[in-house]
């Protein structure tokens, strides 16, 4: 309906292939950026920022991150947990050891080493698929738990094995970790370089690169006949993947919570990037975002609902309710769009685009 | 009407009388602007004034090399192609003569126009076309030289008379070197009174005729027009329709080279409307079947909407048919009405003409026949400008338009700038104008017949200036008759009146020297086949949808309503129609049914079809026919088929007043 | 209408057995292809036809006998080896990538042709732009050339089978072989559909020079545009030779008689 | 059943490390002790555990064979069924009647989890199928603990817990893991004979070869999957009981999913034998690990040996070692 594609015609390739190359698509994702960069530090409080801006937007890093390896590269992962706690430790180590190194260096070199350790775990891909793959994951994530728990020289031998985030700035005096960090220069630090990274994943997708994951994810075997490789292409997916999933993790660590032990990226952290990605749609960089906004937001709307309506109700009780309604919810969603969030925007975009037809 | 830059560039001091000078204006006053744009391979690949006029010079210097005289014809035969007219520019630019041709005509009715046109010389776009070439030259050797666009297919088509465009351009730009003046000289020769162009019209009957145009014909109808409708060079136009098409001449290229706006062509035929859409041309041309199509598409589309969308379009859409127009006219509306159609627009209208690619449209024209009054008000109530226009090849187009503010459905506007049009006392109309064509070629007997020594020319249709000063045209003025009992009969009139229901393709009337009018119906495939998917009809193909007793059943309904209608008209409403069939075959210009332009051969079908006449003539309920047909491939076969005829139901006329 | 351009032999393929299991697939078959040429292999279902297009693109390891391409005699042909030496296939059942458009898939078919490092494409600004668009403009030409532009941004899933075919042709021509491997691409399509694509075999081969193997079913087709014939019936070799002489051949009519084709 | 050639040497060679490193170990490092018998009492509890984790994976097998589904909800089914067991003997059923009425509880799972979950997304992608599995499990914990709360409950069924010590007393074996480990072997043989000799059971099988015979065998694919999970939901019952009054009624009951799953993948999703061998190798050569490797590297090494091991069987054997052999065609 808002659409107004005709004498929208495209002259070059640059134009034809562009990220939004229609018009109106264009306008909507500024204005996203203008509310997300301008409006929303103006408007939110504290404790929207932090409880819910930066949560949403680290995990949307990490759903990017497991969107690539499972949604464009095929290759069903519950090891992002894993990925995300030696992002945190590796950067805790880096920031400890090379206390001049800015944040964002440490945030890189934590993703490298990140995505490093995805490409040895990534290695048995080349043979074991699917089911089996995902399930030989779950060695990585807890494996890597187990080594951060275990070895004190992780944690610089702290003795509850929780390691705690020096204070780093940006830009001069701006703290973003530690107590003098304030929630807006948290937030948008986070949002930069999450916004940096959607657009670099975006690139990758619709780059050669992109082709080839999701080539090998629509039918390896022509994959491999028309000349691509299955390990490097697969690998190349592990790394990025992981380098994601490590800087996600070093932001939860850093900026987030300031503090954190190997728990807080158990299995149940791998399941919930997972679910974001299927929520949110498997294959999309949007559904990322949508992903991780809904699985991020409906536990606060479930845990603040009874109070909303008054009632009264033992925190344990509404636990287990959320648990119930969670997965009620999980499979509600499943029903309706298997594709997920993205692509149920999808269909309402084109039903716009096409607008007032059906097809 | 502000002052357009059109005007500037034809001051009028005569310099700028042919396609080439101004062709050579447009390359120094607007030299970076995009003439031409051509869809190809992905994108949409452009040439400035400057670059066509490069383009052109080489292959006017390039067709010189080949030994091109002035006066030689050059064959133009393909789809809308850039470079298809360059070459036309080409052929002027040396004094030549462009004749195009329809690009899906088969090589028999090419080789007559090659013939009858002295054709030296041509432009083919691709193998399907240089194939048909040069079966013909095999017993026609008048062809010296074909240049192609597209080399596919023809690595070794090793002909010495047989290059590209390209090679030709090459050579074109080595023979410009070393005749360094000639280009010019050649172009400063030509002159206003010089022929432009030879376009060929199929007509109903017998041989197409060469109209010839002149450069003062075609320039300056084509300026008349441009000053009219205060067109300027910010313009974009689609150029889709063939190319050997007087419409498509005007539009796409006189006008074009006149105003200095753009040219888009499509990238095949799959994609026309995918095109046209991108493009959202500001300046549109299309026969009425073309907006019929799009508004057979918008309801059968709708149809499968949701109801709620199909309760906003109706709602806006019974709205727009109130006020739409008086809107578009600029006529005062009260404002609560204003604030809906604006709701409308946002909801429906603006999206509508998004989807239609008719977004950006400023105007829009309609002619070559008579347009169903509900599709034409349901566009205008869109507000989309579109007009109608009444004009023939031998007027290069232009005898009468709508003017803004005064479009009535069923009358074809005032006449043109400068174009003077009578009625003569059998109601034929006649125009006298500066588009007025120079003759048929070779043909002075056909000129004199048509053309007056003072240069009226008679149009064949018969017509009258309605109260409002409107000109109404009801038909073809040779096939109105009479019935035995004296009642005008003017078949195209009821045909045209059953062809405004979307589910009736075509209709075939008879009634002259009968008893009565009785038709041949071919029904729409799609919208009457969507409409049998709708109910769970079955059916195997045209022919069984067509004998289907609840599609007689609908047809019946869309009859009823003409004969009621006619019943109403003080001239023809005893002509009401007593008897129909529909036709177990639909009619095709490749089996001579049809003209190249869709338009009926009443003749011809009533001679094919004899029984079927004489069926309807008598009162048997059913027919058994055989007929031959032609396949695409080009094979014949038998169509057998029993035919039911029904009869319509009869409304008593209203007393003739006077 | 003109004389195919047909140079060396290219390809040797010497004595190759290939069995799964106790199952023999192929059975000491040899043949060669020369350059330019269209060759054909023919024979009834579960004659090994497909089995030995798999042996040259490497994707099947035949127990015994060597291919010689390039000058190069080996046992077998590895998958990577065969699709960087210039051999390229579409396959029986359409292997297509449902989730991407018909323009993404004949891109992927220029995979190995894209230099640009994760780096760069991540940056996509510079180099991985320059190739994208050279590459695309490759692409278009191929879909140019298979009259496929309508269906250019419609992902492959959507499109009917005839169009799957033509997209799956267009990923192979992308990798600008130099053997195309053909299996059965005309396998359920209409005479129109066949005409088409009978069309693009020879232009294929006639523009771009392009050997081609063909696998095909309908006899009229493969008569029509092979230089020479291959016929396998369980694995064995019955019979090579121009379409004539293996028309005559009384082996291949003994195969044939009783087959429907 | 025939076993493959190299699944034989895999076979030969686990056995030969599976003594080997812990003698290498124990002649190597202070710290561990080895003796012949120490290293039986420590390889047949392992296997006995391994029984329990065979149970559980057992369930996952049947699904998946039947209707391709990963059903990751086995865990929570087990914790569901021990929960409802548990809290219908509290509220004064008797402990037959609870298991009676448990059972018809399962039933009634499984015909709500087929036609709520199962049938609207029929035909859609496995990991869709997975996903909504994962959201039965958080459905069943959060249900389960809502309606019999979450505290830690003790499930008696009289089944002695003493060590015993046999061959001549060398080696100490925990009778209840003996008697649990028999009671696992006797549902495994019944459901081998289920599937063998009735028709049901035949019409299982098939429906995991090809759907088509499935349907000819005249059993309507949505009873195959009732009749499956119901299966399944017995088989997590009997684990529940089983686990449950080895460890308590507990939250971590609905964990040892993440327990089978290497056992799972070890055996291959599809195998019957499979799950009990995979378990029988897990669970040996956990416990073999953990008394005779872990002190090397600091210990809590339960948490991802059975992973690391299954891998390792995974790299030689990708479908598993019953698991069906993938065969590559184009």
């Amino acid at each position: 309906m808002i659409y107004r594609e005709a004498g929208e015609f495209k002259t070059s390739y640059q134009k034809d292939q562009a990220i939004l190359s229609i018009r109106q698509d264009n306008w909507f994702m500024w204005a996203i950026m203008a509310i997300a960069f301008l409006v929303i530090p103006v408007i939110s409080s504290e404790y929207w920022l932090g409880t819910i801006m930066l949560p949403f937007l680290i995990l949307s890093l990490a759903a990017l991150g497991l969107n690539v390896l499972t949604g464009y590269a095929g290759q069903l992962s519950l090891g992002t947990g894993g990925f995300m706690a030696t992002g945190a430790f590796a950067a805790y180590k880096i920031a400890i050891a090379f206390p001049e190194l800015h944040i964002v260096v440490v945030m890189l070199m934590s993703g490298l080493i990140a995505a490093g350790v995805g490409i040895l775990f990534g290695i048995p891909s080349l043979r074991i698929k699917g089911f089996y793959l995902a399930v030989a994951t779950l060695a990585s994530q807890f494996f890597l738990i187990w080594m951060f728990n275990k070895f004190g020289w992780f944690t610089n031998y702290s003795s509850s094995g929780v390691i705690s985030a020096p204070p780093m700035t940006v830009f001069g005096d701006n703290f973003v970790t530690g107590p003098y960090a304030t929630p807006v220069a948290k937030y948008l630090f986070t949002l930069s370089l999450v916004v940096f990274f959607a657009l670099m994943t975006k690139n990758l997708v619709r780059s050669n690169i992109g082709r080839e994951w999701m080539a090998v994810r629509d039918m390896d075997i022509a994959a491999e006949i028309i000349g691509i490789k299955m390990l490097p292409t697969k690998l190349k997916a592990f790394a990025y993947s992981s380098f994601l999933c490590g800087i996600a993790g070093a932001l939860w660590a850093f900026v987030h919570t300031g503090s954190v032990e190997p728990l807080a990226f158990d299995v149940n952290r791998s399941f919930q990037i997972l679910f974001m990605i299927i929520i949110g749609g498997l294959g999309s960089i949007m559904g990322a975002f949508l992903g991780a906004a809904f699985i991020v937001l409906l536990p606060i709307f479930l845990s603040n609902a009874p109070a909303m309506f008054g009632f009264n109700i033992s925190v344990d009780l509404i636990s287990h309710i959320e648990f119930m309604v969670f997965g009620a919810l999980i499979i509600f969603f499943l029903i309706v769009e298997p594709h997920g969030l993205a692509r149920l925007w999808q269909i309402l975009k084109e039903k716009l685009r096409l607008w007032p037809f059906p097809y | 009407m502000s002052p357009s830059p059109v005007q500037s560039d034809a001051s009028g001091d005569g310099q700028l009388d042919t396609f080439p000078k101004l062709l050579l204006n447009h390359a120094r006053v607007r030299g970076s602007k995009i003439a031409m744009r051509e869809k190809d391979l992905g994108i949409w690949q452009a040439w400035t004034w400057q670059q066509v006029t490069d383009e052109i010079r080489a292959l006017a210097c390039g067709l010189a090399a080949l030994g091109f005289q002035r006066g030689d014809k050059l064959a133009i035969i393909g789809d809308n192609r850039p470079r298809l007219y360059m070459g036309m520019a080409a052929a002027q630019c040396l004094g030549g003569i462009p004749v195009p041709l329809y690009q899906d005509s088969i090589a028999q009715e090419m080789a007559f126009v090659l013939d009858n046109a002295e054709v030296h010389f041509a432009i083919a776009e691709d193998q399907e076309q240089v194939d048909k070439l040069l079966e013909i030259r095999e017993e026609n050797s008048t062809i010296q030289h074909i240049l192609f666009d597209d080399p596919r297919g023809m690595r070794h088509y090793d002909f010495p008379f047989l290059s590209s465009i390209e090679t030709a351009q090459t050579a074109g730009r080595e023979y410009d070197k070393t005749h360094p003046d000639f280009f010019e000289q050649s172009v400063e020769q030509g002159s206003g009174a010089d022929i432009a162009i030879m376009l060929y019209t199929s007509g109903t009957t017998g041989n197409p005729k060469g109209v010839v145009l002149t450069n003062d014909n075609v320039i300056i109808t084509a300026r008349n027009g441009i000053i009219r409708e205060g067109l300027t060079d910010k313009e974009e136009v689609v150029a889709y329709l063939p190319m050997a098409w007087v419409g498509d001449n005007l539009f796409s290229y006189a006008q074009s080279f006149v105003a200095g706006f753009t040219v888009n062509c499509p990238e095949n035929g799959a994609t026309v409307m995918t095109d046209l859409r991108e493009i959202g041309p500001t300046y549109y041309f299309a026969p009425p079947r073309i907006y019929e199509n799009m508004l057979t598409q918008v309801m059968i589309r709708m149809e499968d909407a949701s109801k709620l969308k199909q309760r906003l379009f109706h709602y806006f859409m019974a709205h727009a048919s109130r006020v739409g127009t008086q809107i578009l006219d600029g006529k005062e509306v009260r404002t609560s009405e204003k604030l809906i159609y604006r709701l409308g627009d946002f909801m429906v209208y603006g999206p509508l003409r998004n989807v239609l690619g008719l977004s950006r449209i400023r105007l829009a024209y309609t002619a070559g026949e008579a347009i169903g009054p509900e599709i034409f008000e349901f566009y205008r109530s869109l507000g989309i400008n579109i007009k109608q226009l009444y004009g023939q090849t031998e007027s290069m187009v232009f005898i009468c338009v709508q003017p803004d503010g005064e479009v009535y459905p069923d009358t074809v506007g005032t006449p043109a700038i400068d174009v003077e049009v009578k009625i003569d006392d059998n109601g034929e109309v006649l125009y006298r104008s500066p588009g007025v064509f120079h003759s048929y070629y070779k043909s002075p007997e056909a000129t004199a017949s048509t053309k007056t020594e003072d240069g009226w020319v008679f149009t064949g249709d018969a017509g009258y200036f309605a109260e409002n000063g409107h000109l109404k045209i009801i038909d073809r003025a040779k096939d109105v008759g009479k019935l035995n009992d004296g009642t005008m009969f003017a078949p195209k009139y009821i045909e045209n009146k059953l062809k405004f229901f979307s589910f009736i393709k075509e209709v075939v009337a008879f009634g002259d020297a009968c008893d009565y009018t009785s038709i041949f119906i071919n029904i729409d495939l799609e919208a009457v086949g969507n409409w049998a998917e709708r109910r769970n009809l079955a059916y195997s193909g045209y022919i069984d949808l067509a004998s289907q007793d609840e599609v007689y059943d609908l047809i019946q309904d869309c009859v009823d309503k003409v004969n009621e209608d006619l019943s109403k008209d003080p001239r023809l409403g005893k002509s009401q129609i007593k008897r129909y069939l529909i036709l177990h075959k639909e009619l095709d210009a490749d089996d001579g049914e049809l003209t190249r332009t869709r338009k009926v051969r009443r003749s011809f079908i009533a001679e094919r079809y004899q029984p079927l006449v004489d069926a309807l003539y008598s009162d048997v309920p059913e027919c058994h026919i055989e007929t031959q047909v032609k396949f695409e491939d080009g094979r014949t076969g038998t169509l057998a088929a029993d035919v039911k005829i029904r009869n319509a139901k009869q409304y008593s006329p209203i007393a003739k007043a006077s | 209408m003109y004389e195919r351009n047909i140079g060396e032999v290219v390809l040797e393929v010497k004595n190759i057995s290939l069995s799964f299991g106790a199952m023999r697939v192929l059975n000491n078959i040899s043949f060669n292809v020369r350059q330019g040429e269209i060759r054909s292999i023919i024979g009834p279902n579960g004659a090994g036809k497909s089995s030995m297009l798999n042996v040259l693109n490497g994707f099947y390891h035949p127990q015994e006998g060597t291919i010689t391409y390039r000058g190069e005699t080996r046992s077998q042909m590895k998958v990577h080896k065969a699709a960087e030496q210039g051999i390229a296939r579409t396959f029986q059942n359409i292997a297509l990538f449902k989730g991407m458009s018909t323009l993404d898939n004949i891109m992927t078919g220029r995979n190995l042709k894209i230099k640009a490092n994760i780096l760069q494409q991540a940056i996509y600004w510079g180099k991985a732009q320059r190739e994208e668009i050279e590459h695309r403009k490759k692409v278009e030409g191929i879909i140019d050339f298979l009259e496929i532009q309508a269906i250019r941004k419609t992902p492959v899933g959507r499109l009917p089978y005839g169009m799957q075919k033509r997209v799956e042709l267009g990923r192979a021509l992308a990798a600008e072989p130099e053997i195309l491997l053909l299996d059965e691409p005309m396998a359920g399509m209409n005479v129109e559909e066949k005409e088409d694509m009978s069309r693009f075999v020879l232009d294929i081969n006639d523009e771009f020079g392009t050997t081609i193997i063909l696998i095909e079913h309908d006899m009229g087709v493969v008569m029509d545009l092979s230089d020479r014939v291959i016929v396998l019936d369980y694995g064995l070799q019955l019979a090579d030779g121009s379409p004539d002489e293996v028309r005559s051949n009384q082996k291949v009519i003994d195969a044939y008689l009783g087959v429907a084709h | 059943m025939r076993i493959e050639r190299d699944v034989m040497y895999i076979f030969i060679a686990t056995l030969f490390l599976m003594v080997a490193i812990p003698w290498v170990t124990g002649q190597l490092s202070e710290e561990i002790f080895f003796e012949w018998p120490f290293f039986f009492e420590v390889a047949i509890g392992g296997l006995l555990a391994g029984v329990m984790y065979s149970l559980v994976a057992l369930g996952f097998v049947l699904i998946f064979k039947a209707s391709g589904v990963f059903n990751f909800a086995q865990g929570a089914m087990v914790l569901f069924s021990a929960l409802t067991l548990v809290g219908l003997n509290e509220l004064g059923l008797p402990m037959w009647l609870a298991i009676v009425m448990t059972l018809v509880v399962m039933l009634i799972l499984a015909v709500v989890i087929e036609r709520v979950v199962l049938r609207p997304l029929v035909n859609q992608e496995h990991i869709i199928l997975f996903m909504a599995t994962i959201g039965i499990t958080y459905f069943l914990d959060g249900f389960g603990q809502t309606i019999w709360g979450s505290e830690v409950k003790i499930l008696d069924l009289g089944i002695p817990s003493e060590p015993g010590f046999y061959f001549d007393g060398k080696i100490l074996i925990n009778d209840f893991d003996l008697i649990a480990a028999l009671i696992a072997g006797v549902l495994v043989i019944t459901l081998a004979l289920f599937f063998q000799y009735t028709r049901i059971g035949r019409a299982l099988r098939a429906v995991a070869d090809d759907h088509q015979a499935a349907l000819s065998v005249g059993i309507p694919l949505k009873h195959i999957w009732v009749i499956v999970w119901a299966v399944a939901g017995i088989v997590a019952l009997v684990a529940g009981i089983m686990w449950g009054s080895k460890l308590g009624v507990q939250f971590s009951l609905a964990l040892i999913a993440l327990k089978a799953l290497p056992v799972l993948i070890l055996g291959g999703f599809t195998s019957v034998p499979g799950a009990i061998v995979g378990g029988l190798i897990i669970g040996a050569g956990e416990k073999i690990a953990e008394v005779f490797i872990a002190p090397l590297i600091g210990g809590g090494i339960e948490d991802w040996f059975a992973y690391m091991l299954a891998l390792a069987f995974l790299v030689f054997r990708p479908q598993g070692l019953f698991g069906e052999k993938i065969i590559e065609r184009v």
